[in-house]
Order: C-alpha cells, then structure tokens, then sequence
C-alpha cells in the first residue's frame, strides 16, 4: 500500500498497462510532452514517444473516430478529452460507431478502448467547462462507464478497462483529481459493476456518483454526530450498475436518496429510483428521493456556482429529514 | 495493358455488377427488408482500389458498400443473404444493405452514417504505423461525405501523422438529390488536398485501368510511408440513389444516357478488345462464370435460415474469446 | 374538422407559420425541391424558395450550428434531420450552444428554433436509422422535446414550437407518419408540459411515449375484453413532462407500466417512475413497472427487430399481470 | 493613411492591451475566478477588423475573446465586472473570460468550446440573407480551430450560400502548446478557401493597417452580396495561453522575443510616427486617457455587487418579453 493522489493513481495504470501492452497508445491535446492539461499522461512521452503519446489538432470528433478504427484494427487507444465537455462534438462517433461495433460485426471485432475526460462542476470553470453526462452514456448499449471516486478505484478500473474489450468511458470529477488515497500494491484490478459500501449505516442509504460520494460521506459524519448512521453507497460504474448492492442496503435501511450534482431529469438517480422501486418496493419505509443539481446550465461566479449543486449541508439536512419520514 | 490484370478488373465489375441488378430484382420481389443502394455505374472505382489490397489491407465503406464488399473479396451469396436478412448473411442477419462486415477479409464496415468510414479508415492506418504493419486502410465515401466534418478531420489527422491511408472520393455528382456543385464550394474535390498538404489526385472513375493506375500509386506511396492519398474518381450513379425510389426531377434523362454511354464495363471491354488484349471469348467465359456464380449465390442465399429472435440481444458486449 | 395524416397536419403548421412569420426557413438534406425525404417540405419549396426551403450539404452539426447563430440574430430556423440518428454529429452544438444560449446571455438572445427529425424501430431500418434519443435530450436544461402522437397533436405542438422562443426537439415516430385522424380548424396550439389521457380506465395507469401510446392503446382494447380498464396516459412532451396528470391517474388505479420501445436505463420511464414513486408512493398498489425496448442496438432481419420492441401482446400480458399483483 | 482612423486603430489596441494588462493582475490577485485567456500580441486582428462594424454587424468569438469584445465596443467596465464575477458583468456573472455577451452592441457572445463560433457567424450571415438586412457577421477563432470540423462545415456552407461573413482566423501558431505546423497538414490556413471557392487571404495579422484594408475588402465583398472572406492573420500571443499557466517548453524565449519586437502598437506607432501622421502628443493624448479610463472601470468593476445565488436558476428557458 501505499499513498497516491487519484491522478497518479490512474496514471500508474496507464503507464503499467502501456509496458505490458504495445498496443495501447493515447491521444489527446497536449497530451504528449506536455503531460496532459491534468497532467494525465507527465512522463509518458519521454517513456513511450510521440506515437503512443500523440498530440492531437482540436478535432475531437476526428480522433475519436480515428480511435474507433484503431480498436477495430487491433490497437487499443484512450482517448484523453481533459474536460468531457469536448466528447459531445464526438458523439456520433460514440454511439453510432464505437458502442454499435461489436454488435453489427457480431462479435467479430472487438472495442477495447478507453475514453476519458474530466467532470463536474467547480472552480468557476462556467458552463463549457463543467459537464457531467453519466446518464446520457449510461443510456446507451455498448457502452461502459465508470465514475472512480478513489486513487485505488481509479488505477483498478483504469487497468479492468484496458485489458478489456468493451468501450469504456471514464469519468474523472475534477475536485477528486487531487485526493490523497492508499493504493494497493501490486497487479490489481477492480471490476465494473460492482458497487462498494464507502460507509456502513442502518438508517438510511445514500447513493452518490463521482464527488456526491464524498460529500455523503461527509454529511454522514455530521448525522453521525446526531445518531443517524448513514451507508453511503459508491457505485463506482454507472454502466452496469450494480443495484444488488443498493437493494440489500435499502432492504436494511428502508430509506433511499439519490445524490448526484449533475441533472436530474432521465438521470442516474432516476434509473436508480425506478430499479430500488420496482424491485425494493416492499423493503421502502418512505419514498425515495432524489437530490441533484439544478436543472441548469453552470454559471461561473461563485455564488451563482455554489446556489446549483448540492453542498454537504443540504445533503445533510434532506437526509435526516428522510430518516424522519 | 495487362492480359491478367485487365480480365480481374472485368470479371470483378462484372460481379458487381450482376450482383447488384440480381439485388435491384430481388428487392422487387420482397426479399430485401430495407434500402438497397446499388454501386451500378460506379463499378471501376471499388475495382481499380481492391486490386492492389491484401485480406490484410483494411477497406472501411459506406452506405452505397455492396461493391466494396464484393471487391474486397465477400462473396455475392454472403452479400445477398445478408440483404435477405438471413442468418448466413456477411452480418448475419443484422445489418442488411448498409452494415455489411466481414472483417476476415478485410472488409471492416459499411456504414448508413455518412462520414465514419474516412475516420476509421485513418485509424486503421495508425493501428498500422503503431505495429509496424506494411497493410494500407482504405476509405471509400461519396461526393456527399466530402462536405462533412469527417473529411476535413480525418484527412488532416492521416496527413500529420502521415498514414497509410487512400481516400477515395466516389464523386457521382449527387448526394441522393443534392447536386455536388451545389452542395460543395468547390465541385473539384481533390482540389481539397491543398489544405492538408497531402496529393489529390482527379481520376476518371469510370474507367477502370485509370482507377488502377491511380491507386496503384497511392497505394505505393502508403506503403512506403509517405501518407495518405486523396483520390477523387468522377463517376455516376445509373441506378435511383436507392432501390424503388423515385428517379426524376433531379437530373436530366440526358445526362443519365451519357454516362450510361461511358458504362465502365463497356468502357473497359471497348479497351480489351481494341487494343486485344482480350477476345469475345474471353469475355463470353467471364460473363457465364459470373452470372453462373451470382445465380447460384443468390438462390443458395434465398434459401438460407432467418436468424433466430433471441439472438437479438447477442454480442452488445464482448462475450469471450 | 378534417382527417389529415400526420405528416400532412405537421406541413400544414410550418406551411401556415411560415406565411404568417417571413423569419421561419427551413433548413436540411433533400427538404427544398425534393420535399423532404418524408414529404415534410412537400410543396413549400414552390411557395416559398430556395432560401427559405434551404437545402444543405450534408454538414449536420454545420447546419445546426449554422441554425443556432440564426436563431441569435433574429431568424426561426427549422432544421429537418430526416431521421434522428443523424442529429448526434450537431450534438456539442445543441447541448453546448443551443440550450445555453439562453442561460449564458441571461436571456437577451432568444433561442426560437426547431428541430425535428424521425424517431423509432421498424420496417427493418437497422442501427443507424431507428434510434430515438428523447431520453438524452431530456437530461438537458434548455431543451424542449415533444413527442406528438396524433396529427391534432402534431399541428399544435409544431405551432408552438414556431411562436415560441425555446429551442425545441420534435421526434416523429416513423410508424405515425401515415396514420390519419382528426385535426382541428383553425388557428389553435397545442401546449407543451400538458399530458393527454388517450384513454380513460380504473385499473391500471400505461404511460406510453410516441408509437407506445398507440401499442398501450390497443393492448388497453384486448384487455377491456377480460374486464380489466387500463389508463393510457400520452405525455406528448418529455420535457418538460406533466407529471400532475400522470400522478392523478395513479392516485385512481394504484398501478403504473411505463412502456417505451427506446433504452430503459436513465430513460424516460425512469424519470416517470422516480417521480411517481417519490410523489405517489402512498397511491402505489403495486410496484411501478417499466417495459422497454431491449438495451441493444437495432438489428436488421425482422426476426430480430421483432425481438427486441414491445410488442401489444406482450404489453397486455405485462399490464394483465400488474393488475393482478 | 488616414490620422482619425489611425489613430483610432491606435487607441483600441491599446485599450485592449491595457485591460488585458490590468485583468492579468487582476487574476493574480485573485479577483478572476476562472480562466483567463488574453489577447496580448494580436490586438491588430480584431481592431482592424472591428473597425468596419456598425453595431448591427455581429461578431462570434471564441475562448480569448476579450479583446473581441472590447474591440466590437464592450466596455472594459462590463469586461472586467465580467471576469470578476460581478452581476454587473456583460454577461452579468454568469459567464466569466470565455462567455462574453452583449448582443446590444453585436457582440454575440465568445464561447469556451473551439469551433462553434464559425457556425454561428454563418447563420447570422443567413439571417441578413433571409431578412434582406445590410450586415456582416464576423467569427474570430485560432489555428486550432481551423483543424476542427466546424471550419470546413460552416466555411462550405458559407460559401455555397454566398454569406456576408468574414472567417477570420488568428493563427498565433500555437493551439495551447500544440504547433499549428504539427497539428494542420498544410499551416498556412488561408489555402484552404481553394477548397471552398472563396478568396482566402493571408495578412500580417500584427500590422493593424494591413488588417484594416484586408478587412475592408471583405465587408465591401460580403455587403456587396459577394459571399465570405476567409482572412488568416498570422500573429502571435506574447503571454501564456491562459493567464497563470506554465508558458514554457513548447516555444523558445528567442521566438517570444521577435514577435515582441513586432509588437501591433509598437509597429503602429513607429508608422504613425514615421509617417508623420500622428505626433508624441497625439500618442501621449491616447496613453493618458486610455489608461485613466481602464483604471476607472477596473475601480468600478472591483466594486461593482455579486450576483443573488438564487439568480442562478433564472433564463434556462424564456421568461416573457
Ligand atoms: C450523417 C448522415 N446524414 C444523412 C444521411 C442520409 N443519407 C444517406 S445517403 C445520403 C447521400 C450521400 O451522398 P454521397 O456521399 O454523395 O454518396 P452517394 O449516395 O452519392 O454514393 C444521405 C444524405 C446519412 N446516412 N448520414
Ligand atoms: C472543442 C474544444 N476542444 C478543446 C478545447 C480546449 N482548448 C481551449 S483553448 C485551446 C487551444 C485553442 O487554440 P487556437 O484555436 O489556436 O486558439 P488560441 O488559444 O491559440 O487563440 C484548446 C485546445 C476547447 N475549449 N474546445
Ligand atoms: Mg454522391
Ligand atoms: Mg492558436
């Protein structure tokens, strides 16, 4: 074990996985001698040069569906976006090309390929810097996606992702890229759709995605302090999810929210809410709820920024109101 | 001209050719489910490229793909069946007329999205230079294809990082009803190569040793790593942009005679025996083996199973080795 | 009253507001001289030109984009996607530029622009010409999405869609388009946000979506045979979605289906079913259930097509089986 | 040349340097929240460009947008209180360095993603068509941009329709620290209008006159019905790409040095000077009151309110006239 930051942690992954396989390559821009806007890829360049380090001109749709034929033809390529925000010109890529191919080739090709772009909202980056679209992704078939919220999910998932053969988007919130965790040592890795238990607690269950967890676990110490254990719950893949986890939880707990900072409506929580009431109907002891970010685009001065995601206080006081109910 | 060569390029129009009007009928008759572009009229363009391929040369195609599958080597029973619907189809079953894949053989995709083939084809060629590979990516794509975002993208990534890349531009001088030389600042396509710094060559596509000629060249220069190729080959479509739709309105009776007077199997044969390369026979011995093989194909595609529903839900995701 | 198909009763709105309102053009691949791929410009060309029956390359994000900057600088551009499928490529310019234009300028460009395009599995299309993509677009404020099922209906929300200011999503199931039915005369509009009870019942409450409300419909016929009166409730907007009339009906029948041939998971049917479990839940008798389109791409061969859609057979068993839980 | 336009050309540069100047020490000081990209080196582009506009021309913008702003008649006030977070921003706190809008004045709003802005300089040119209205629009955008799919989709599209637009790309040679010289297949971005039968022009994007008269004949062509313009400035950004970043590894201390001996207000003033166009006066006369007025409404912007939290949920969607 040891202590990394989350983007060292993913960086590891990267770095490990490119000495083992020669197949895999990055792009991106600035993602070669410079490192990375994050520095997601610093060191690599000088390691694996400026083929599997390749900067990219701004053509986001370009080398995504460059990066489609790459993986059809047997590289495996990750794609680095910096913000997420940028994916969106490449959506036509994504998911008429790249989540489709292993279906209309019938298995025949496969799509080892990571995309990854940073998330989330904060630091005044305004509302072209500060997109989520978990639940846009998570709509689609074909497609994985994963939110890590810890420097060891982070390397786990990175490494399930590139030895694997299924698209892969992984999201990074940028106000986790920075967190200190310990790391297991050693050729680990964590697999998708397998949701962990951040906090054990009977009162209630909190289901966050990306930040929200650790804002939960942070409102969780505060409720702590007045005797209501809360579990949080990282699901650490949106797609697949693992509702299994969330449902023993809830048949424990009786109560649910759902706190995630991007938009609501036909979101994450959403799917959540629907699958927990469906099928842990009976274990409900009150409605579920949900609790997001503003159905708005983001603003950049701060007090208009903070106003529009949930901040540990709200998540603190809506959860104790639920356990209430 | 050579004897051999010139014979592969007739007999694999030809091909084409009787595949796609066994097609046109059999769409008639119910058995295609859903469109159904045919690749009549533009048969030397597909043909020329495909001669200088491996199976391990990759071909990445769009939604008029039937002849660049046929020309990368699927077969027409695979081709028909797959229009058919049925389980044996090159797709087995789920594709029809624009998703055509038979990766075995270097046929990675067509495509009923306009534009994706020319990215993949770009990241074929860097799969290529990333392994060391000697293999060439081809992108075939129409007039259409050369207004949208992709082309400029894709043709400029595969010039900086100089890949082994042939676009091949099949300009038939509309994109279903739209005139190129309404829809494109400049009708001359190739002249686009400027702004990537990469060759752009024009080639009359009808004709198919001026085809070869052509991306015989491109497709040493690729191999010899020096970066893509556009290739813009002048063509026509004879045929409705796709089978039962209406054909007027848009174009002229007249110029559709012309350039069905400039035929590229006519054309070709004109040339074979003018120059006597080839005699009657030759051609006789072609065209009873062609029309012999897609008849058969497309019986033995008629009578094939249809793919059973609960396979529907297969392969969404990578289910092992 | 006259009988118009749903295609001819949504010419009739743009040909009508575009004599009315000289900004309206419409902008897309074969929409000018040709008519429409599915005659939805027939006729207007003659009437009305070349620059306002505008043909294009085929540039999609070009022309959306093109579209948004007309829309800021006074214009009420239609832009006619033909199918949505091709709409992904204009996807950074709608979510990033389209419905923030709004927000970003606080409110001093008004965004009044449509786009529609067909929408929907069937006649063995394949992948990339039957998706639906409501879901998505309803994750994103800014939007409105409306998903007519009628040809009053169509009439009505198009028209509201051209006198308003909002930019809006309207989806055309392509099995509608020929269905025929009642349009009113005259100058009316169809409201968004306003649900339509399609048919009343006491037992159990089917939310449908485009061609779903019509397969609710007639899988509501065969289960009025065994006495069993199922509510079919037609949203007609995703969003914003009125979900007070769809609560209302569950406060009588106790029981919800969502039925949608588009991909569950963070779909529409999510975002209904978390709502009602979280507003309705004292009302619920039953768990809320979804039935969707399988979390697959579209295949090509009608035996898998079939496969994957909910068909009215399976819809009434699903609903006969709800009403007994 | 002309002294008022000039020295007209003259004080708008400066006006823009001077803000961006104070807005980089406003950053250090922690009085901008986000980024901040400023146009330092490249003043000449959009002065000389924007000195052609009425208010009802319309300019699109991009992430280094301010001296756009400022040059299109944004006042440094709004600029600064904009960068500062304040409700009495141009975009009222809303937006920061890369959201800048004032449609009043024809500033149709800069935008953190590259590329957009050319599309939507293409559509207010359709609107003027449509509406029979004597305007231009103007997009402002990098190198960078002119490798991305948006340049080729709304140039062409432009083009065919024969738009009263200026394309106007300032190619400062680098996107962040990517080179244009690796990152577009042919650099020299102006050659790419062959591709879309328009005039591309190349112009030394540091000589404010040359920027004037190249920009003239482009809105003397597009008023006059004669479609698009594609203008490459070629200039440079002396600072970092975005204020507070690493400025260095990409591009050596020697070349950030030559182009700051071609400094735009330099070049102009040793012209005006040299030409006996202008005098010290004159020049100290534009110092002296540029200068007051940039440290005015930097007071009044630093002091200017925060925008209401509960604001934050306002405009999503239209609110009534
Ligand atoms: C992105 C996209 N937009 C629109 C369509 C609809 N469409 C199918 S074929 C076609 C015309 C294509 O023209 P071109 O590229 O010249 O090829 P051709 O059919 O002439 O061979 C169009 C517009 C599509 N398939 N994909
Ligand atoms: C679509 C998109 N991709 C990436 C970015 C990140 N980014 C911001 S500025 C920039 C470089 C832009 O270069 P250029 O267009 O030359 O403009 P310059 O900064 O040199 O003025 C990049 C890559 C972005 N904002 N939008
Ligand atoms: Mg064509
Ligand atoms: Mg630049």
């Amino acid at each position: 074990m040891k202590e990394l930051t989350y983007t060292v942690a993913a960086r590891e992954a990267l770095d490990e996985e490119m000495a083992r396989d020669p197949r895999i390559f990055v792009m991106g821009e600035g993602i070669g001698k410079r490192g990375g806007n994050f520095n997601t890829t610093l060191g690599l360049y000088e390691k694996y040069g400026p083929t599997r380090l390749c900067d990219t001109p701004i053509s986001e749709r370009g080398f995504v569906g460059l990066a489609v034929g790459a993986a059809m033809s047997g590289s495996i390529p990750v794609i680095d976006f910096m913000m997420v925000d940028f994916i969106l010109d490449a959506m036509g890529e994504i998911i008429n090309q790249m989540a489709k191919m292993q279906y209309m080739s019938s298995g025949r090709l496969r799509m080892p390929m990571v995309l990854r772009g940073c998330i989330g909202i904060g630091g005044a980056a305004a509302t072209h810097h500060s997109g989520s679209y978990y639940s846009i992704f998570s709509n689609i078939p074909g497609l994985r996606v994963i939110v890590p919220t810890t420097p060891a999910d982070v390397k786990g998932m990175f490494r399930t992702a590139l030895r694997g053969n299924d698209p892969v988007i992984m999201l990074e919130h940028k106000n986790l890229l920075s967190n200190k965790g310990p790391v297991p040592d050693g050729d680990y890795t964590t697999p998708f759709g397998q949701a962990r238990i951040a906090r054990a607690g009977k009162h209630v269950t909190a289901v966050g995605v990306a930040l929200t967890v650790q804002k939960c676990l942070q409102a969780a110490d505060q409720l702590a302090k007045q005797g209501i254990e809360v579990e949080v719950i990282d699901p650490r893949s949106t797609s697949p999810l693992d509702i299994a986890t969330i449902l023993q939880s809830v048949k424990k707990t009786g109560r649910l929210m759902i706190v995630d900072d991007a938009f609501e409506p036909c979101g994450f929580g959403a799917e959540v809410s629907a699958q927990v009431g469906t099928h842990g109907f009976d274990d409900l002891d009150a409605p579920i709820r949900r609790l997001s970010g503003a159905f708005a685009p983001t603003p950049y001065s701060p007090p208009l920024e903070n106003e529009i995601v949930p901040s540990v206080e709200r998540i603190a006081a809506a959860l104790g109101e639920l356990v209430k109910e | 001209m050579e004897k051999d060569t010139g014979l592969l390029l007739y007999r694999n129009m030809l091909l084409i050719r009787m595949s796609e009007e066994r097609l046109a009928q059999s769409r008639q008759a119910g058995l295609v489910y859903g469109a159904c572009h045919t690749y009549v009229g533009e048969e030397a363009v597909a043909t020329g490229v495909c001669a200088h391929l491996t199976q391990a040369d990759m071909v990445f195609s769009t939604h008029r793909g039937h002849g660049h599958a046929l020309a990368k080597g699927v077969s027409p029973f695979e081709v028909m069946a797959e229009l058919y619907g049925r389980e044996t189809g090159c797709s087995q079953g789920r594709g029809g007329s624009m998703h055509l894949f038979k990766p075995e053989v270097g046929l990675m995709g067509t495509s009923g999205i306009v534009g994706p083939c020319i990215l993949q084809a770009a990241g074929a060629g860097y799969t290529f230079k990333l392994l060391g590979k000697p293999n060439v990516a081809v992108a075939f794509f129409g007039d259409g294809a050369s207004n949208n975002g992709a082309f400029h993208e894709g043709i400029n990534l595969a010039a900086i990082y100089k890949l082994p890349v042939l676009f091949v531009c099949e300009n038939n001088l509309y994109a279903t009803e739209v005139p190129s030389a309404y829809a494109s600042g400049n009708p001359d396509i190739y002249q686009r190569a400027i702004g990537y710094g990469i060759p752009g060559v024009k080639v009359d596509g009808n004709d198919a040793w001026a085809m070869f000629l052509a991306a015989g060249e491109a497709v040493r220069r690729a191999r010899a790593g020096e970066g893509p190729t556009l290739i813009e080959a002048k063509t026509y479509r004879t045929r409705a942009h796709s089978e039962g739709m209406r054909d007027v309105g848009y174009r002229t009776q007249e110029e559709v005679e012309a350039w069905k007077a400039r035929d590229p199997i006519k054309l070709l044969r004109d040339r074979l025996m003018g120059e006597h390369v080839a005699d009657e026979d030759d051609i006789d011995r072609i065209h009873n083996e062609v029309g012999a093989l897609v008849l058969d194909d497309h019986n033995h595609a008629a009578s094939s199973p249809m793919p059973k529903g609960q396979d529907a839900l297969r392969h969404v995701y990578f289910e092992g080795a």
